[in-house]
């Protein structure tokens, strides 16, 4: 029978990890993620897993994708400075092609900031952060049952892919309790990395299956003997610096991704048939955004709402079908405009409309309505 | 030691390798190659890491688990994979400048918290891989690319380091003595907890270029007059060693080891 | 939103009001089987300065999850009193401790200046279950207005408190019930 | 008779160097024109496998030479 | 009289650093953009100025910043893998604003990817790679007269705007040697950070000057006592969790850049007059597309190339203007499809086409002229 | 010392600050301000940088120039200011996890470099500021919101880290003696190169309350019985010194300070 | 006669952690009853200044009384 | 783009073939007064492996940086030659080492089949000036084809090589000239 709880969002996450099979968790501390390391460190050695607290963030992402490569599935969490600093290991991640999730709970920036305040400013990061191209996948909850249940998509997305998958959580959320019917273990859709059919001899580690695009994972100590780099290599994981061999490997870097797209894309609506006016949100953002869409449609506005869950890949081909119908597209963030930017780009500047708080406060419900009456 | 023995480890299809002749980080890949082989290591279950650099490319030609990462960090990437799976033997082979330079912390905090990884430090006292740029052990005095006029920071002692920074075995060796590299390696291996052995080598491209040691030759005529054994360095004074590369075993002490530790601290938790 | 009920309580760093508003919560949807969000205000001055904490409780879904203008307010000191109370939801109650708030706030809503401070000191003998005789005082109220039936509060300060306080805390709670009289 | 040893040079990997010429102490190997190692005084090899060890191309394997009984 | 060098293009930005005044150089190896630093080593101390390679990447822009903060005019230098450890201090810059240059030689990436091999793969990470909003001022020079040209520029914006500002060279262009004609330094507009007027006890560090929106700023040891934070600040730069100060604190950030977008934003076009095929590049690539825009030309097609100079702030308006009178416009770029997503934006997706190149070479000329044949 | 004196370093508009009551940074702070003020140095002359932490948020009540950075980063952006204006007084005040967690490597090698910077670490064993998890200097056993079944790993011993890094300057007192932290932390401060004062204190608030130490007076009442002056500790066996907390000066030595051989370098290279 | 001193307490400072009551060597000082630091027993300071160099809050200023002559 | 020439050297790490191609851009900006743009493949090959370096002069503007068809190339190894020497341009001209290059590769184009690494060891004594003696033979031809004065190479490998080494880097430079008789 499914278990109720009253979580915050932060231990959402980190119990949705355990419930995916994670069973190494690398970090450390900085508010407002530490709650997740915290009840990791509890959770973990009790099923037999390892949490373990770094020297900093770097070496935090590093254990966790070292884990990984053994074979078992990690996660790190952390909040901007410790977002920033991960950024070259990620990037070894998405190299490499190791599994991984990875956690920014969104705090006000830039630098220290306000740790203890929200804000949506690291969103763009998560696409762009690390040098060199790469897809990404990122996803932003709205509620703490989201917290648990996108946890458990990010991990089968990561096993899936073979690649770090982020989640964007804020500060409120992450900070807030809030009630969350846990499903029972085994009702619970599990995806683990393909493992190598062939034997230990024939094993090319980076030769992609063709359905796919994804070469299968041994872990280390499997009987498998194979070689990581973070150097752009070849089927075999060499490095090389042969053009046809180095593009063979970014294509499909990008593509595996590209083509599943619609496997991942992830958003919701309400109220979106005879929308005049769009609302586009996420995270905690959309809380008050949908509290303030109901209180205008009270009022007689046709108004909808729009929420990307994955924010990257972006829906966008989801969105600007439904923009289509729309005349105006109102985008509340928690930062000076940076989905806004996607937005735009793909349903054209002239119809959106930017409302920005960047004050270390949650939009308040009044404001967004009163931006919805502005522009309806 | 049979030659096939080693040869086995060996990803002989990438072969030659890049390095310079007479690089030293063959004399100390070969090394460890013929410990691994002496203690009768399977190589899917030996992990070899490293960062970047020359000595950090060591790992593509082994044929085992191996996991070149990025500049400075192997030692978090080992940490993650010896926590996970404590079964698997982990070395991390690593720069002068990968291990002292960027990586310090990650080097300091392995010592401290004495998981059960052996450390192969190379220490050509330059960045071989970028060009010849200055590294926390180049030694005063001497020229590098960022050091036009010389050097004129103290550079580290890695021993001292390790050991102040809690090591529970460290040792150094010059790749003038291969057979004493293998024989600190294989004493690395075997010990409980995390190891360091510092070997002492050249870059003669880089290094030996700007400061009159050019040839690989130069450089092992240069290591062998200038080595002494810790035994007879305890005898020396201050002055007498100035410039001397000090061989032996510095620490080598018995306290739990990290992952022992977790799997004890798992076991109470689980009653 | 016509169900939205909206509890703050404040005070100072040490008085333990998160976990007051927790317990609100956790009795909320754990014991009433209804909705609530739990939030509160960090900061590093939560180290000595003030420090609040909210729970927004409903039948309904809870969109926004933050007070706009808590229905109940708690405060323990004058700052928070000062910087909290004002925006009392109209016709609402607000909760003071009356030996830490002296200057009482003039707000359209129904002041109870209630010894609680002094009810832990005096009355239990130890300051720190202050956030329990506050939790009592609240029930009272909660219970009056038709939130809570005042038992699962008190079942989930039961499930909180660490083992051998229980019961100094369920005598700090009913100290805290019996102080308001409504 | 004292044993004897085979040097054999793998030339696609050597690099030429000289530090197996520099360590052997029977004076055994030279440099050829193509600049590779030769053993050119096989048979005063007494196979202590210095050149062995010290060769950063593992290009030299040193074998005891199977004697007629 | 200005004198001819043949210069690489890192010596082009070291040299156009110390023209510039630039005597503080923090910095930690890397390829392609070590010579910036080697040249730094020779020259500063020449001059009385310090280069210092410090332990890693991060230590080598908070040296660079802590210089800077002395009063010192300074520079940090590095790549992808280098760029992405900067991150978390370049916040830290662009809060605290202190003025600073960062050039990144872009390799190709991701991870440690291609050290030796050109792209365009960090342009996005430019604008987005630290957690936070801020400003962004980047510059992508196309030859070495422009490496030189353009840092001493950058340091003049960094100057006047108080916060970092960004040289996105690539790897052909940091090594290749080129002529260049070095102007006489009185001949070179430098500008300085505005000095505080007031006295020591009337200083109120964070408090701007409104017809720039720029604070006055001491150099420490300059009889002025002033703090520091990354922490969001008030205008005596003691942190707060102030919501209006916080605002008032962002808005200002982003607004000092914004207002005077006109004076920094570059750009350089050729043959758009009458064109209906619009190439936009920067960077290396520039000059393979100017050289097939020359092809195309003389096989009569109508052709012309616009070449964004600064990437940030991206010139919007300007590309707006000109796209306006065009049918298509061609955006190769060494990475898979980054800056084409400003494009995009600005003029609509519908017209744009993208060609990407990810082996680690540069396009030859022969490569973009078929594409331009192919859309024309 | 006249209490005016020591009033003037203060931005007391800023007060009373975010310490938690009875928080032992604010004894550090006090002391730093009365050797600052026993030095005669100007505050417009002198530095205070740190990272992020409760200990990191000292310099923004001091009236100097001051400067709080990122987390574990201060000693980097310190150098650069010491590095570019060699006259001015830093001090760089760290907490245990900013200064020898994130840190540790900006540590070690401002250690290597004996650049002219005093460091005052202020090692209460735990992260205070993010609410209690272990450091790299939390005792094994203890507990904290990271090692809630009790910490495992092996502490860093602070003052022989900096020892093994090759600081010239290495002394520790705790805060149970105000008088012995201000004279090392002036010591330290007149010291030509890098100097660390290691100053052990607590924080009740987060370590305190789950060790059993949850006052401030408990932990003044700890640090009197547990601490050992060097001399003594000398005389002790290993047995004896466990958990015991050795005070004094650990190393003091003369080598080149980094800013004046850098003037050298210039010197000469200008001729 | 011995000297005698001023213990003056900043109340909007000082935060009530007890150590300079648990410092002072003549039991000079006490908490009031909004957890502040009073002197209650002036008169038997000997001005050491413990408690002032303790302080963490700097909420003590330790004077020497002016005396007539 | 009638104007613009391009040259490559190509030969393993340690021959100085990126130090050649320096010079010949150095010959042509600052003694020649005309454009020039060098460049060159790096690579952690470059340890041991090939190396190659180019250069592009022109009298006009220089856009492209890069050798699309090498009008002169001059190649020191069999590896070198095999790899780079098939884009040549049509009627260009391949400059090959006859000590290193055993194998001629067939291309539209005149090729000059020289003692480069001979004459370095055998006249000069020295292997290390290998470029310098390929920087004659080079020199002989651009002269020939009317891209350079041979003095603008002289001094540009005057000004470049370390003081002391002035002769030996002339008289190998020298020996290349000779070596090509056009
Ligand atoms: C983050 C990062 N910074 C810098 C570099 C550039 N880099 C590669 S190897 C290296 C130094 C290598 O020196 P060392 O570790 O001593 O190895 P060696 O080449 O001497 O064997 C540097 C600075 C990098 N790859 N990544
Ligand atoms: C890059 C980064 N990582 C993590 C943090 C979160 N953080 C702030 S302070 C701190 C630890 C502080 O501990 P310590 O230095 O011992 O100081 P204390 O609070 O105990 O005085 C951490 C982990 C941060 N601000 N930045
Ligand atoms: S550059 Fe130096 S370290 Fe690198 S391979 Fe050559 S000799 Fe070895
Ligand atoms: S040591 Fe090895 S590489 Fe060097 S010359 Fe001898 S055989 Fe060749
Ligand atoms: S085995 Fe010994 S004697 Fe024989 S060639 Fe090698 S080094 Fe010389
Ligand atoms: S949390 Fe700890 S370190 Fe921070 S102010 Fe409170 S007592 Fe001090
Ligand atoms: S030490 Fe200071 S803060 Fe603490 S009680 Fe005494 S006066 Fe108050
Ligand atoms: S000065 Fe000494 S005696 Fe006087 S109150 Fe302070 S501690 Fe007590
Ligand atoms: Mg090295
Ligand atoms: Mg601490």
């Amino acid at each position: 029978m499914p278990k109720i709880a009253f979580w915050q969002g932060n231990m959402g996450i980190a119990m949705g990890a355990i419930a995916a099979g994670c069973r190494f968790f690398g970090g450390y501390p900085i508010t407002p993620s530490t709650e997740i390391a915290e009840a990791m460190a509890e959770e973990l050695p009790r099923l037999g897993g390892k949490f373990i607290q770094m020297e900093d963030e770097i070496a935090g992402i590093a254990a966790a994708i070292g884990a990984s490569i053994a074979g078992v599935k990690s996660m790190t969490a952390t909040s901007g400075p410790g977002f920033s600093l991960k950024q070259e290991n990620l990037g070894l991640a998405y190299m490499a092609e190791i599994p991984l999730v990875v956690v920014d709970v969104m705090r006000g920036g830039p630098s220290t900031g306000l740790p203890t305040k929200i804000s949506q400013q690291d969103v763009m990061q998560a696409r762009w952060g690390s040098h060199g191209d790469h897809g990404t996948i990122a996803y932003a909850p709205s509620s703490v049952q989201e917290c648990y249940e996108i946890t458990v998509e990010a991990f089968n997305m990561a096993e899936r892919f073979r690649q770090p998958v982020l989640i964007m959580n804020d500060e409120v959320l992450g900070h807030m309790r809030e009630k969350v019917i846990v499903p029972e273990d085994d009702s619970l859709v599990l995806v683990d990395r393909k493992r190598p059919t062939v034997s230990p001899d024939e094993f090319v580690p980076y030769r992609a299956d063709e359905q796919d695009d994804i070469p299968p994972m041994a872990g280390m100590g499997d009987g498998y003997r194979w070689h990581v780099t973070g150097l752009t290599h070849n089927d075999w994981g060499f490095p090389t610096n042969n053009a046809a061999e180095i593009e063979k490997k970014m294509l499909r870097l990008m593509r595996k991704i590209d083509r599943f797209r619609d496997d991942i894309v992830k958003y919701d609506t309400e109220s979106v048939k005879d929308a005049d006016v769009l609302v586009l949100s996420y995270g905690s953002v959309a809380r008050t955004a949908l509290s303030a869409v109901r209180m205008a449609r009270k009022k007689g506005i046709k108004v909808g709402h729009f929420r990307p869950v994955t924010l990257w890949p972006f829906p966008d081909k989801e969105l600007e079908t439904i923009a289509s119908r729309v005349k105006t597209i109102l985008v509340p963030e928690l930062n000076c405009g940076q989905m806004v930017l996607e937005v735009e780009r793909v349903v054209g500047k002239e119809r959106v409309v930017r409302q920005n708080l960047v004050n270390g406060e949650l939009f308040k419900p009044a404001e967004i309505l009163s931006k919805i009456e502005e522009v309806a | 030691m049979p030659r096939e023995e080693v040869m086995k480890w060996l990803r002989a299809r990438f072969f030659p390798h890049i390095w310079c002749p007479g690089c030293g980080h063959g004399v100390i890949m070969h090394a460890l190659l013929r410990s691994l082989t002496a203690l009768d290591k399977k190589p899917e279950e030996t992990v070899i890491a490293s960062g970047i650099g020359c000595s950090s490319r060591m790992p593509g030609y082994i044929n085992a688990c191996t996991v070149h990462t990025t500049h400075g960090r192997s030692l978090g990437f080992a940490t993650g994979i010896k926590l996970a799976k404590p079964e698997l033997t982990v070395i991390d082979v690593m720069g002068d400048g990968d291990c002292t330079a960027i990586g310090g912390n990650h080097f300091i905090h392995a010592c401290r918290r004495n998981i059960g990884i052996t450390a192969i430090v190379m220490n050509n006292n330059i960045y071989g891989m970028t060009g010849g740029q200055a590294s926390p052990t180049t030694p005063p005095g001497a020229k590098a690319t960022t050091a036009p006029y010389g050097a004129i920071d103290p550079p580290f002692d890695i021993c001292n380091l390790a050991a102040g920074a809690g090591a529970t075995y460290v040792a150094r060796a010059t790749i003038a003595q291969p057979a004493m590299c293998e024989q600190y390696i294989k004493k690395g291996i075997q010990h409980k907890g995390f190891s360091v052995i510092e070997i002492v080598t050249h870059c003669h491209t880089q290094f030996g270029r700007k400061n009159k040691r050019s040839s690989p030759v130069d450089n092992l005529n240069f290591f062998k007059q200038a080595s002494v054994a810790k035994a007879k360095a305890d005898q020396m004074s201050p002055e007498e060693l100035v410039g001397k590369i000090i061989t032996g075993e510095f620490v080598n002490k018995d306290i739990p080891e990290y992952t022992e530790q977790y799997d004890k601290l798992i076991a109470k938790v689980r009653g | 939103m016509s169900e939205r009920y909206e509890i703050r309580v404040a005070g100072s760093g040490g008085q333990g009001v998160i976990l007051a508003a927790v317990i609100l919560g956790e009795a909320a949807v754990l014991h009433e089987g209804i909705n609530a969000v739990q939030s509160q205000a960090y900061g590093p001055e939560a180290r000595g300065g003030s420090s609040k904490s909210e729970v927004v409780v409903s039948r309904g879904e809870i969109d926004y999850p933050k007070a706009m203008a808590p229905n109940l307010q708690v405060a323990l000191t004058q700052k928070a009193c000062d910087e909290y109370v004002k925006d009392t939801a109209p016709g609402g109650i607000v909760i003071l401790d009356d030996f830490f708030v002296t200057d009482l706030p003039s707000v359209d809503a129904e002041i109870l200046h209630l010894p609680i401070v002094r009810t832990a000191r005096e009355k239990l003998g130890k300051e720190i279950v202050v956030n329990m005789v506050a939790l009592g005082a609240a029930a009272k109220v909660l219970e009056k207005k038709g939130h809570y039936n005042p038992e699962s509060i008190r079942s989930a300060i039961l499930a909180r408190v660490p083992k051998g306080t229980e019961e100094l805390n369920s005598k700090a709670f009913e100290a805290g019930y019996e102080l308001v009289r409504m | 008779m004292s044993k004897q040893f085979d040097v054999l040079i793998n030339k696609g990997w050597c690099k030429g160097c000289g530090l197996c010429i520099a360590v052997c102490p029977k004076n055994v190997l030279e440099l050829d024109d193509r600049v590779k190692c030769e053993p050119v005084r096989m048979d005063d090899c007494i196979g202590c496998r210095q050149c062995e060890n010290i060769c950063p191309d593992l290009a030299i394997t040193v074998k005891e030479r199977e004697q007629d009984a």
